[in-house]
């Protein structure tokens, strides 16, 4: 199982945090689990319509879309930060 | 060279700056320059009742550490605090707060610039705005000129 | 635009950057930057027992009070404060606080940094250093590196 | 009547902080002046060895040395400023 963390409005359109998910073999790569969680609901697909808005951490560290995930145990999406 | 002091601190609770300045210089002979920045939340011309901070917990004091560490060693600082605020917070209410000493006055710039430029676009903090007529505001969007100031530095 | 908040002291005392910042911030909502440079006198690795700061009655708040209009006007700062001590000054005391408020951050770091580079070589004060050892000190040299550090705003 | 002020080393070496100075006709210019001083003692002469080393401030603002006096009250001349 792979932790994932959603911030901002990311978080608002899946409407969840967080989830636990079994992310299928066929997920290498960012961009894989991106076009994998799309097919997880209305909600997903309307969160992660425009891929290249979305930001990546693995285990908490700012990650391109072509990293590998496997042994990730956080996987945090989230927009282009504001803060400052 | 003794090893640079460093703070960090994500927070709802407000800041002191006198406080910061003190950890910094306190009882030291060596720090000639310190430099501190201060952002405010801006009411947009009346427009913004508030602004509403979400971060990263975790990542986020992680990622300001790395930033800080990395303008501690460019610029041979002696010291970096930076505090950063979550939550809601009014306009003329303080956000952030960086914090840099060093021996002469251009590295204490250069740093407090530095980490504020890079903090802007990769410390994990999001901002929503509140309107002051009660319509839900919207997230702010991240903007271009924040990209280009992180590019100075390269 | 507005007028900006222009102050400006020549001092014996200490001052307290708190209360410069509470000058150009306070009640506001439309300042979304402060930057806050304090200059120290440095112990120089104990060889320094005090600095002792000569200055031009009347030119030196006429000389900052042109320098920081400069960057008022340059910068578009809503507000700039300035204080310089002279007098006997100890190792870790402050010397001068620039104080710099604007809409946004480059602003506010741009004026505090403008102000400092021009006064290093347009204020008429002059330092002149006592030795640990009790031996009389000389007046410090002007630095070619404050000479460059003017240039960068050409 | 003109009103001399000096500082730092200046003051130092001419031995005074400020004087009133009738300066002759032949003193147009701050270069003028500068030699002018030079022949008034031993410790003008020290003071003012390298006058390319001298600032200068008529009536309290920067001046160039080949800036005229004439009507200017109050002439400060004083070393490279360290302040800051």
């Amino acid at each position: 199982m792979t932790k994932l963390i959603y911030f901002a409005w990311v978080r608002e359109r899946i409407g969840k945090g967080e989830e636990e998910l079994e992310l299928p073999e066929t997920v290498r790569t960012v961009s894989d689990l991106l076009v994998h969680l799309k097919t997880l609901g209305d909600e997903y697909e309307e969160a992660l319509k425009f891929p290249e808005a979305i930001r990546v951490a693995l285990d908490q560290e700012h990650a391109d879309h072509g990293e590998l995930v496997a042994g990730v145990k956080e996987i945090g999406l989230f927009p282009p930060m504001t803060g400052g | 060279m003794a090893s640079a002091l460093l703070h960090i601190a994500v927070q709802a609770a407000d800041f002191d700056a006198a406080e910061e300045a003190k950890r910094l210089t306190a009882g030291r002979k060596d720090v000639g320059a310190l430099v501190q920045f201060i952002g405010y939340c801006r009411d947009e011309n009346g427009t913004l009742s508030a602004l509403e901070l979400e971060h990263y917990p975790g990542m986020a004091e992680a990622e300001i550490s790395r930033i800080s560490q990395e303008a501690i060693e460019r610029f041979g600082l002696i010291g970096m605090s930076a505090v950063h605020r979550f939550g809601k917070i009014a306009p003329g209410e303080q956000i952030v707060l960086i914090s840099a000493a060093a021996s002469h006055r251009q590295a204490a710039f250069d740093g407090a610039n530095f980490v504020m430029d890079f903090l802007k676009t990769s410390a994990p903090f999001w901002k929503k705005e509140h309107a002051a007529d009660g319509s839900e505001g919207g997230w702010v969007e991240a903007r271009d000129a924040d990209d280009a100031a992180r590019e100075k530095w390269k």
